[in-house]
């Protein structure tokens, strides 16, 4: 059949023809492949992710971040370290002041923007991260975390403008649910990369619509009584002006009523424990007052998405100043099924 | 060092190349350096992927990779040190000639990573040799492995000829300790004088806590 | 690290065995391994696998986090193969919970998982031919094919190497439609890249010469000592998983089992290019029925994820074999109370010895090779 | 099923103790509980008479509550297809008095799995050809599998610290993050 040595020879001629074929691959990186990386560097694709930062909308200040610390619990690593800004009078701010990611010890995993409700925390693609110091150098803080909309939307285009609708999305159904907003005219976040000129800047309740404003007369008219409607409806309902000073941009006031005043008893709340199922809590809580009840049921996290803690929200949704109670976002479906629930038990809805 | 610039570059123009000595033997050393074939883990794969085809890192003049430390420059501690792993790992910085770089690779070599938790996952490799430069990410792409190599680059184009460097010293030992294996842990569990916590981590002990 | 064990006597010649470790630190040893060999001369007549260089202690930190949080470690067990150690834990905990998996999740685990499989038996023959002495070149052809593979992953899952691509009842991500374009792109220049890769070696008189009638591992012990995946197939054990438990969707393609005759070396290369045939064969197959829907079950929640009371036991066909998961979880259900790895290349590495007695030192490093190790495996 | 294979062990191995464990209730993959006494017998005759040829995974649980440690075996038969039967041993948690039968004269697949249980769980397998550890260094003591092993304080330094690395870092540096002081003043004060 063959001669001793033949193997050897077609080997040899396949080494030979991927040698030559190299000469003649123009750009079709199917012999030539090598990517010179310096200077050329190879497309990363849409998907691919290195190192989480945090989005915000316009300026550092508006950060979608509300440290709710979910992805620092989920952390497989736990590489995440949040502490939770707080005003003079020890009231949450609705924001990080530390947020630190050890990227030295970070796995790239991508659970934390799969578990983050906020849409805050994404993943960069930026890898020339080499650095001569191990301590300070790979700890990114705040400051090197925060990155602007437009830059996700630069580096993961689709996935951005999907983010961007669904935020849109949530913005004008919290408007339209609580029609008394003021914000309600205008997206509550700026989610197109030229921002809009924030109709926020007027002071709440005395938004004039402007002249080039491209309205008809009935639409003027219109528009003209629902924001005055709006404005009066404020003051009136207990929507919190945390969360409408939220949607529109400006830096949050404290609420007056001070929700975190209500100190835990000696004992603590047993049930105030995020590690717990919602089975374990109601059990802790079956002799309790109606607001322990409607507090057991949220997620625990104390994060604010609701725009109090736990406590406040359940405090404020027995005394009937709030009546969503979908606002439960680490909780999901689970705490706002349970809420309505145990309104309808109270015989309150 | 002071040397004319603008007189460097009118003999440029005229076809002389003027190099201080410091500057050529640094650029012969950062433009050859041998890694020690020396995978730990999965980062390993990445070390080979960066070597292969597609990145080729022969074009930095790093890929000879040897399999002797004594021919090695450069140490790439690619993946996870475990405590069973640790001495060997030293033994063989120990063997390399001077002067001699250490590359962590990915979070595991850095500090234990995803794994620090773990009871023979050492935290860091650099509790007990001196690290260079840092990668993080697991693994770290084969582009950052050579960006890591620019980047010992240009320590290594900035090393003044003489002085200042552990090998220059007559009385300095290369020599690492070597840590034994203990009943529950590696003894010792680091080496102080590679290894210290970070200074501003350490001005608040526990004990000026108490006595607030 | 040489010693002194016994003097024998052969004859006129007082010989002596020598006892020498192999390892942690070697360029054959495919990691941080340790053989401890006794040889006569250079024949091989006692050797010990010494493992635990790369014990990462994966099963312990997997007990103190929830059951979401284990499975990006578990592409750093077997790290060539992320894919099918995702579905291998996935598995496992979707029978613990009863949980069903959406059709299109399923065909899409089946095409990263044979994608996975060609990409590891390619570079499985390269590193046993570096073993042989190739230096590179069979190796750095079977990179170039894995990173058209790898760009196929990245633009899916995000990474390279550590997919963290599925979840428990389905996928992280949905295929789109270019990347089921790319992937038929892959599959259908893969069996060029075979044939040239098969012309490159297959013949070739010094593989031959050093691979045939090497490390024979007969079928009864093969069986008798849990080998698994194409080193058992290789000894006649007709043993496929997806033939057996028929797991995810495999009961509707057509494929065959390649099997081995004799055992040695050079039919576990050969069985792993007839398996990569066969994968292209599934691939074919898989690409052309992709159905439309719901990528991950919806009732699945990512977080707070619980299960039941109880233990089990999953298994996938890994490209090294049988990759497993015993699973136990308590009344809390939200982490495992204990969760054990199968891992197949561990298991493998059993008949080491029995491979190896009687060959040259030389021939223990192709039969290392032809094993398929990966440490964070063996070791986890 | 399971409990005709229960009969049949019964009836082909006097005086053994049988019990059936349930599984989660999707998984369907019964145990059965010999006593140690009996286990080697009953493997034997699952491998001879049940064809379970192939011994794929041998592990530990481990089971302070119940004053336990359990191994289980899990068997297939290549020859018919069929599996997986478990089989499950236990042994009091203490060190002297953990010892199960090893079942690796039956199946050599065993040989590394059992040295693992006994390096991780501290179970000890009399009939063992080779009873070392496998994974930690020879000079080791604990076995870390266990629910009650206490992990090596090198934990001196934590950047982003968490409650219990905090502590272990405190207990054993005296050494607190500036960021985490707060925090701790304010547990001290609980």
């Amino acid at each position: 059949m063959g001669f001793l040595g033949k193997g050897l020879f077609q080997g040899m001629a396949v080494t030979a023809r991927n040698f030559v074929g190299t000469y003649f691959d123009r750009g079709t990186r199917e012999k030539l492949v090598t990517y010179q990386y310096p200077e050329e560097k190879p497309p990363l694709p849409e998907n691919s992710r290195s190192f989480p930062f945090l989005v915000y909308d316009g300026t550092p200040d508006a950060m979608r971040c509300v440290a709710c610390k979910i992805c620092e619990t989920e952390c497989p690593p736990q590489c995440i370290y949040i502490v939770m800004d707080r005003d003079e009078k020890g009231k949450p701010q609705q924001r990080p002041k530390v947020f630190d990611i050890d990227i030295s010890v970070c796995m790239q995993c991508q659970i934390c923007v799969e578990v983050c409700p906020f849409e805050a925390i994404k993943m960069d693609n930026d890898y020339e991260k080499s650095q001569y110091g191990r301590f300070d150098d790979l700890i990114e803080h705040l400051p090197d975390l925060l990155k602007s909309n437009e830059y996700y939307n630069e580096i993961k285009p689709t996935e951005a403008k999907a983010v961007d609708a669904k935020l849109k999305a949530e913005a004008e159904k919290k408007a339209k649910k609580g029609t008394s907003k003021p914000a309600a005219a205008a997206p509550a976040k700026p989610a197109a990369p030229a921002p809009a000129p924030k109709p926020a800047t007027a002071p709440a309740g005395k938004i004039t619509i402007p002249e080039d404003a491209p309205f008809t007369a009935e639409q003027r008219a219109w528009l003209a009584g629902f924001l005055s409607a709006g404005g009066v409806a404020t003051s009136g309902t207990g929507v919190s002006p945390v969360a409408v000073a939220e949607t529109t941009g400006e830096t949050p006031v404290p609420l007056p009523e001070a929700t975190p005043a209500a100190e835990a008893p000696a004992g603590g709340w047993p049930w105030h424990d995020p590690g717990l199922g919602m089975s374990q809590r109601m059990d802790l809580v079956k002799a309790a007052p109606l607001a322990d009840k409607l507090m057991a049921a949220m997620a625990q996290t104390d994060c604010h998405a609701c725009g109090y803690d736990c406590r406040g929200y359940a405090d404020a949704i027995a005394a009937g100043s709030e009546t969503d109670l979908s606002l439960c976002l680490p909780g999901e479906a689970e705490t706002a099924k349970k809420l309505e629930e145990l309104m309808k038990e109270a015989g309150k809805l | 060092m002071a040397y004319d610039e603008g007189l460097k570059s009118e003999l440029q123009k005229s076809g002389i190349f003027v190099l201080p000595f410091e500057q050529l033997y640094n650029w012969g050393r950062k433009n050859s350096i041998w890694p020690l074939q020396f995978g730990l883990a999965c980062c390993a794969i990445e070390m080979i992927a960066s070597a292969a085809s597609r990145y080729d890192l022969a074009r930095f003049g790093a890929e000879v990779f040897r399999a002797t430390p004594r021919q090695a420059d450069l140490m790439i501690v690619a993946g996870t040190v475990t405590k069973k792993m640790l001495p060997q790992v030293v033994r063989l910085f120990n063997q390399m000639p001077e002067p001699k770089y250490v590359i962590a690779m990915g979070a595991c070599a850095i500090s234990g990573g995803p794994f620090k938790d773990g009871y023979n996952v050492l935290k860091g490799v650099d509790r007990f040799i001196p690290v260079d430069v840092h990668i993080p990410g697991c693994p770290p792409r084969p582009e950052a492995l050579i960006h890591a190599i620019m980047t010992l680059q240009r320590k290594i184009a900035g090393q003044t000829l003489g002085q200042d460097q552990r090998w220059y010293e007559k009385s300095a030992t290369t020599e690492f300790p070597i840590p034994a294996f203990g009943a529950h842990d590696l003894e010792p569990p680091a080496n102080r004088e590679v290894w210290q916590p970070p200074r501003n981590y350490t001005d608040v002990t526990i004990a000026e806590v108490l006595k607030k | 690290m040489i010693q002194q064990i016994s003097p024998i006597p052969t004859g006129m010649i007082e010989t002596q065995t020598i006892e020498v470790s192999i390892g942690p630190q070697h360029p054959s040893t495919h990691g941080v391994f340790r053989m401890d060999a006794v040889l006569d001369g250079e024949t091989v007549v006692g050797l010990k696998p010494v493992m635990g260089y790369l014990h990462r202690n994966h099963e312990q930190l997997a007990e103190r986090m929830t059951w979401l949080a284990s499975i990006p470690y578990t592409d750093r067990l077997d790290y060539f193969n992320s894919m099918t150690n995702n579905w291998a834990l996935c598995l496992s905990v979707e029978k613990l919970a009863g949980i069903k998996v959406p059709e299109r999740a399923e065909y899409i685990r089946v095409i990263v998982s044979e994608l996975t499989r060609i990409l590891n038996h390619s570079c499985v023959i390269g590193f046993m031919l570096q073993d042989l002495g190739a230096w590179g070149t069979p190796l750095l052809y079977a990179f170039r094919e894995r990173e058209k593979i790898l760009d196929l992953f990245e633009s899916l899952s995000g990474a390279r190497m550590m997919c963290n691509y599925m979840r428990f009842g389905g996928v992280r991500v949905d295929m789109t439609d270019a990347m089921v374009a790319q992937a038929k792109d892959i599959v259908a220049k893969f069996p060029r890249f075979l044939d040239e890769f098969e012309q490159l070696l297959s013949n070739n008189e010094v593989l031959l010469a050093r691979c045939q009638k090497v490390g024979i591992l007969p079928k009864e012990l093969a069986i008798n000592a849990s080998i698994s995946g194409p080193m058992a197939r290789a000894s006649g054990v007709d043993y496929d998983i997806r033939k057996v438990d028929k797991y995810g969707v495999y009961g509707r393609f057509d494929f065959r089992v390649p099997l081995g005759e004799v055992g040695d070396v050079y039919d576990r290369y050969y069985i792993r290019v007839l398996e990569m045939r066969e994968s292209i064969k599934i691939l074919n197959q898989a690409l052309r029925d992709l159905p439309a829907g719901a990528f991950v079950a919806p009732e699945v929640k990512l977080r707070n994820f619980k299960i039941p009371p109880g233990d089990g036991y999953g298994r996938v066909e890994a490209p090294k074999g049988e990759l497993g998961f015993y699973l136990v979880s308590d009344e809390g259900g939200k982490m495992p109370y204990r969760y054990h790895c199968r891992p197949p290349s561990f298991i493998n590495l059993t008949t080491l010895e029995d491979m190896c007695l009687g060959h040259k030192v030389a021939d223990v490093v192709i039969i290392l090779g032809s094993v398929d190790i990966v440490l964070g495996e063996v070791d986890r | 099923m399971i409990e005709q294979l229960r009969e049949t062990i019964a009836q082909a191995v006097p005086g053994v103790t049988l019990e059936i464990i349930q599984s989660t209730p999707a998984a369907q993959q019964p145990a059965l509980l010999v006593d140690r006494d009996h286990a080697f017998a009953t493997a034997k005759f699952l491998k001879e008479n049940q064809q379970l040829d192939f011994c794929s995974c041998v592990t530990g649980v481990d089971y302070p509550k119940l004053g336990q440690i359990e191994v289980v075996y899990h068997l297939y038969s290549v020859a018919k297809k069929t599996g997986p039967v478990v089989l499950k041993v236990r042994a009091p948690r203490e060190l002297e008095q953990c010892r199960v039968p090893s079942l690796t004269p039956l199946w050599r697949g065993c040989e590394f799995q059992e040295r693992e249980a006994y390096d991780l769980f501290g179970v000890k397998f009399d009939g063992h050809p080779d009873l070392r550890r496998i994974l930690m260094w020879d000079e080791f003591t604990d076995h870390p599998m266990r629910k009650d092993y206490v992990p090596p304080k090198d934990y001196e330094w934590e950047p982003t610290p968490h409650d219990d690395t905090l502590t272990r870092a405190v207990e054993v540096a005296g050494i607190i993050p500036p960021s985490a002081r707060e925090e701790l003043e304010k547990a001290k004060k609980k």
